[in-house]
């Protein structure tokens, strides 16, 4: 019971996910948004479950004066601010909520995101060493896209972008499209071990 | 002013697999197309008598969908040249109705491909049940799983595991799953600690029922501890911003990328590396793969990932169904090789390939 | 320490300040590294010069956040330049809902920084008769499409709220047919729509402002023809400013050429510090 | 400078970040932890909005009982607190594992496999332009070594060795040419955050 139920809501959710794929009828198509619509919904269930994991993680914390519990009451404070903004005052464009979004959120974001161009130089700059045939063609592919698509390119020699373009679309294309190809399979075949209840770490394992 | 010829041939078909509500018109360009300014086209129901305007398209263009007919109604269609706003009709079609289809004719190779797929996999998946020795070649990041865990265990440091950053319909997220499922059995055995951030709410309730069940499997369930998996937050530079606090203050030993990873890639798994921990990685994001492979120990590359489950638990079944995997690949050359071949006899096979 | 171990084993802090300052530097020195054209960037800038002045319009769609400003901003300031100074009309419109306040900024700044210059009534821009932006719209699919019909049908008030009707331009371009070309600023797959719908239905001409990421994968359409022309990252940015200035028609350089100096300065900085590695690293296994 | 106190906000929040290039520091732990809290606070409310209203109570409201189904499994999430139903929660699960696993398998076929076949196949098209042509052997070459890097089931002997060898080949050299070529895209948000710090906060730059 404990495992053959949910492994039969698992085999027939998955199979009618497959067989929606091909049946163009409208039929077809609501039962597939409905189903989506459904899963929107279990989204939020677990949320409230993931929020709760949140909230006891930093209110332990807080609670048992852990180090750095002050900026447990930070995250908590600044969730539950954020959450009464959005839930009382809406919203909309030019709220509050937007407002803190554009200046808090979005600046948070972005700095995050730019750490990678520093991150890049430092790993670079450890790891690119021609220890091995291998690693020296990571060296060597790296440094002439590098070189190539920068203005100084043309100078090292006239056709040396137009070499960096070609890098990029003829053996760079080939190695993704292999990487692919064998993703696909592999996704695949978790996936539909997944249906047929082959793979079910998410029971337990072992029978 | 000169007469302008009209379009001719006019033909409507019912659109093939769709959902209804959409009939196609295909007609010859009129003679004088580089004359005028466009086409205009024109419906009545068979029932009724005047003709409405329902689209109209630029010159050379020969092809119109009108996606917005009655499923069931029968219609008629004319095709004017439009000439300083003067129309020259062309004779009305053949009579059309629209209709929602049942099957979409045009994956049917999908759906070959799917049952081809199952069928091979069902067939080494029962070839395992009856005990017949599997072959796994050696892959380094999965062999060094042991040594990863071992390391954190003598260090008395956590282990820190993040399950990538895709939600559950990424498939790299549940095979990420099963591989966490393995590792928690490996833990399980020692006393330490582990950490399995989550972006998603689905994949934070996924993983804590894996990891609990891996210790329950092991016979420790006492050992699981709730605050082993944890749940950050779905902003994606928010999550890498914590996961960077995480290995800066609670210093694991061994670090786990394993999954769906974006531009956040390099973010974590570098500061990783600058805190020292034994870093191993995987993902079929060949984007984000570059970064990993500079800046981890390990990584396991595209397919690897998904073969990894099989590769640590060595169960019978799941190595049936890495045998399949390789047979898939083999067809896949196979029509490489074949239809490249036949092409040069003039034999273009390439049709076959298409989805719609 | 042995030389050759220093440079081998230098603190990834030294890298980061020297990074920081080396981005930073380029904003206040007037060094230029010279900019060599890609062909896709010269192809729009060409295809812009061949229409005629005071004709058709030009739909730029400003469908970027400000997360991919850098590189697509000044892609709009450079493209507005050259078709203000060749006397060709601007319609702005958005289907990104983060659009609209970039598109607002980079077209004041524009019209602004002309008509400062502007010596004379027919020197300087005039909203409504020389550009207009029309706001944002949801739907992009259908919205693009119904602009093939009637572009005010689909935006019958501009962004600011004002009829479009009782605009001189819009009673003058009333779909694609007065439109010479559409160019879309994008970092995500928006060019894919505009090929797919507008161009096979209404033949009309695509351009595309894109991020480096997105940019290879049109290197396709561009070979068959669907996309005129291209600007790609920020150094598709500084090469079209660079050509807007050589023709005459800015006076200075935008921030793109700034960018790609900053850019330029990293690039040379990762490599001489991989060099350094390798020489270090080659050192020290000689010695072993 | 900016008179602005939200330019402000945005400018101090941008170095707190900066800050952890030196090291974790107080300024980079209050910025972490004051961004997972707002980005939570955020979805909350955003969620709230946009999914559960339109797609629960809107609908149940309007008496469309179908929506009794996903809020039932929803509740099932909570079952993990009561030990005897706790096996409950696994029925969400197995929905949201088989709804994932379900959309996968046809979208990978087509979008991965087919499509990718379709585009390595060489025709005699492909010679039209003899380098292009060239090209495409080269490609097809690449994508047939790195496949065979992939098999598991067989020990890389034989014809599989030098196959799978010229296959991490391929894949390193792609590997280097995308790290290189990203290192291009991902400066300029760096100077998209320094152009904020100059501009509209310090106001050195126009």
């Amino acid at each position: 019971m404990k495992r053959i139920i949910p492994l039969f809501i698992c085999l027939l959710i998955g199979f009618s996910m497959i067989i929606q794929f091909f049946i163009p009828h409208p039929t077809s198509l609501e039962f597939g948004s409905t189903i989506y619509k459904w899963v929107i919904v279990l989204i939020v269930f677990a949320l409230v479950l993931a929020i709760g994991n949140l909230i006891r993680h930093h209110g332990t914390k807080i609670r048992r004066q852990k180090k750095d519990w002050p900026y447990s009451i930070v995250t908590l404070s600044s969730m539950i601010g954020m959450a009464i903004i959005g839930l009382f005052w809406g919203i909309q464009a030019e709220s509050l909520f937007q407002k803190i979004y554009l200046n808090v959120f979005a600046p948070l974001s972005a700095t995050m995101f730019a750490l990678l161009a520093y991150y890049m130089a430092s790993a670079a700059y450890r790891a690119f060493r021609a220890r091995s045939l291998e690693a020296t063609l990571l060296l060597a592919a790296a440094f002439i896209v590098m070189i190539g698509f920068m203005p100084f390119g043309q100078y090292i020699h006239p056709r040396f972008p137009a070499f960096a373009e070609w890098v990029m679309r003829v053996p760079n294309m080939a190695s993704q499209r292999g990487i692919l190809l064998g993703v696909a399979f592999g996704a695949i075949a978790t996936a539909l071990k997944i249906i047929l209840g082959i793979e079910r770490a998410w029971l337990g394992g072992k029978e | 002013m000169l007469a302008i010829l009209p379009p001719t041939d006019l033909q409507a078909i019912d659109k093939p697999n769709d959902a209804g509500s959409s009939v196609n018109l295909s007609w010859k360009l009129s003679s004088d197309d580089s004359m005028i300014d466009g086409y205009v086209i024109l419906r009545r129901l068979v029932s009724d008598t005047t003709y409405h305007e329902i689209g109209l398209t630029g010159r050379g263009v020969s092809f119109f969908e009108d996606e917005g007919t009655q499923d069931g109604q029968e219609y008629v269609y004319i095709v004017a040249s439009v000439k300083n706003s003067r129309l020259f009709t062309s004779e009305p079609s053949n009579n059309a109705t629209s209709y929602p289809q049942v099957f979409h004719t045009g994956r049917i190779n999908v759906l070959l491909c799917i049952a081809l797929f199952t069928a091979f996999l069902g067939y080494f998946v029962s070839q395992a049940r009856t005990g017949k020795e599997l072959f796994i070649r050696r892959i380094p990041g999965l062999a060094a799983v042991d040594e990863a865990v071992g390391r954190a265990t003598e260090m008395g440091k956590p282990i820190l595991y993040v399950p990538g950053l895709g939600d559950i319909d990424w498939t790299a997220t549940i095979a990420s799953m099963n591989i966490l499922g393995e590792v928690a059995k490996k833990i399980a055995l020692y006393d330490t600690p582990l950490i399995v951030p989550n972006r998603w709410s689905v994949t934070y309730t996924v993983s804590k029922e894996v990891v609990k069940e891996a210790f329950v499997t092991e016979g420790r369930p006492d050992k699981f501890k709730e605050d082993y998996v944890r749940y950050l937050t779905e902003a994606q530079f928010g999550f890498a911003a914590a996961v960077n606090g995480i290995m800066m203050r609670e210093r694991p030993a061994t670090n786990f990328f394993i999954g769906r990873f974006w531009a956040e890639s390099l973010i974590i798994a570098e500061t990783g590396a600058q805190t020292g921990a034994f870093q191993i990685a995987g993902s079929d994001s060949v984007l984000q793969l570059p970064f990993f492979v500079t800046a981890c120990d390990y990584t396991l590359i595209g397919e690897e990932l998904y073969a990894a489950s099989a590769y640590l638990s060595r169960e019978p079944l799941l190595l049936g169904s890495l045998t399949a995997q390789d047979y898939g690949k083999i067809i896949v050359l196979v029509i490489l090789f074949g239809f490249t071949l036949f092409s040069f006899f003039n034999i273009n096979l390439l049709a076959l390939l298409e989805v719609q | 320490m042995k030389w050759y171990e220093v440079i081998s084993t230098i603190d990834r802090r030294i890298i980061y300040v020297l990074l920081t300052v080396l981005v930073i530097l380029p904003f206040f020195t007037r060094v230029t590294i010279p900019q060599n054209i890609m062909p896709q960037t010269q192809r729009l800038f060409d295809f812009i010069e061949s229409v005629p002045p005071n004709d058709k319009a030009v739909i730029m769609t400003f469908d970027y956040s400000p997360q991919t400003m850098p590189e697509c901003h000044p892609m709009a300031k450079a493209l507005l330049k050259h078709c203000f100074a060749r006397n060709i009309p601007v319609i702005g419109v958005s289907f990104d809902p983060q659009g609209p306040g970039l598109a607002v900024d980079a077209i004041t700044s524009v019209v602004d920084r002309i008509n400062h210059y502007a010596t004379s009534k027919e020197d300087s821009l005039v909203y409504g008769k020389d550009y207009v932006y029309l706001g944002w719209k949801s739907g992009r699919i259908a919205a693009m499409l119904d602009m093939g019909e009637s572009i005010a049908g689909v935006f019958p008030r501009d962004y600011f709220g004002t009829s479009v009707d009782s605009f001189p331009l819009m009673q003058r371009i009333r779909n694609y047919k007065e439109v010479a070309i559409a160019i879309v600023l994008s970092a995500a797959a928006y060019p894919d729509d505009w090929i797919r719908y507008p161009q096979t239905r209404y033949g009309v001409n695509i351009g595309a402002g894109l991020t480096a990421v997105m940019a290879p994968k049109y290197y396709p359409f561009l070979q068959t023809g669907q996309i005129a022309g291209m600007m790609s990252g920020m150094k598709g940015a500084a090469e079209y400013e660079k050509l807007v200035l050589e023709h005459g028609y800015a006076r200075e350089l935008g921030t793109a050429e700034t960018g790609m100096n900053s850019q330029s300065m990293i690039h040379i900085l990762i490599i001489v510090f991989i060099l350094l590695g390798n020489i270090g690293y080659f050192f020290s296994r000689r010695q072993k | 400078m900016s008179t602005d106190p939200w330019i402000w906000i945005g400018a101090f929040l941008t170095l707190m970040i900066f800050s952890f290039l030196f090291k974790d520091n107080p300024f980079y732990k209050f910025g972490e932890h004051l961004f997972v809290g707002v980005a939570n606070g955020y979805y909350i409310a955003l969620y709230w909005h946009n999914s559960l209203k339109p797609n629960l109570f809107d609908p149940l409201s309007a008496g469309n009982y179908l929506y009794i189904i996903p809020l039932l499994l929803g509740l099932m999430y909570f079952t993990r607190f009561i030990p005897k139903i706790s096996w409950l929660v696994r029925i969400p699960i197995g929905f949201m594992i088989g709804w994932g696993a379900g959309l996968a398998i046809p979208a990978h076929f087509q979008a991965e496999i087919l499509r990718q076949l379709e585009g390595t196949v060489i025709t005699p098209e492909s010679f039209t332009n003899i380098t292009a042509g060239i090209w495409s052997v080269i490609i097809m070459v690449g994508v047939v070594c790195t496949l065979v890097y992939f098999f598991f089931s067989r020990e890389h002997k034989g014809i599989l060795k030098p196959t799978s060898r010229l296959g991490i080949i391929f894949i390193m050299i792609g590997f280097g040419a995308s790290f290189g070529y990203t290192v291009m895209a991902r400066v300029s948000l760096l100077i998209g955050r320094i152009q904020f710090l100059l501009g509209p906060w310090l106001g050195l730059i126009r």
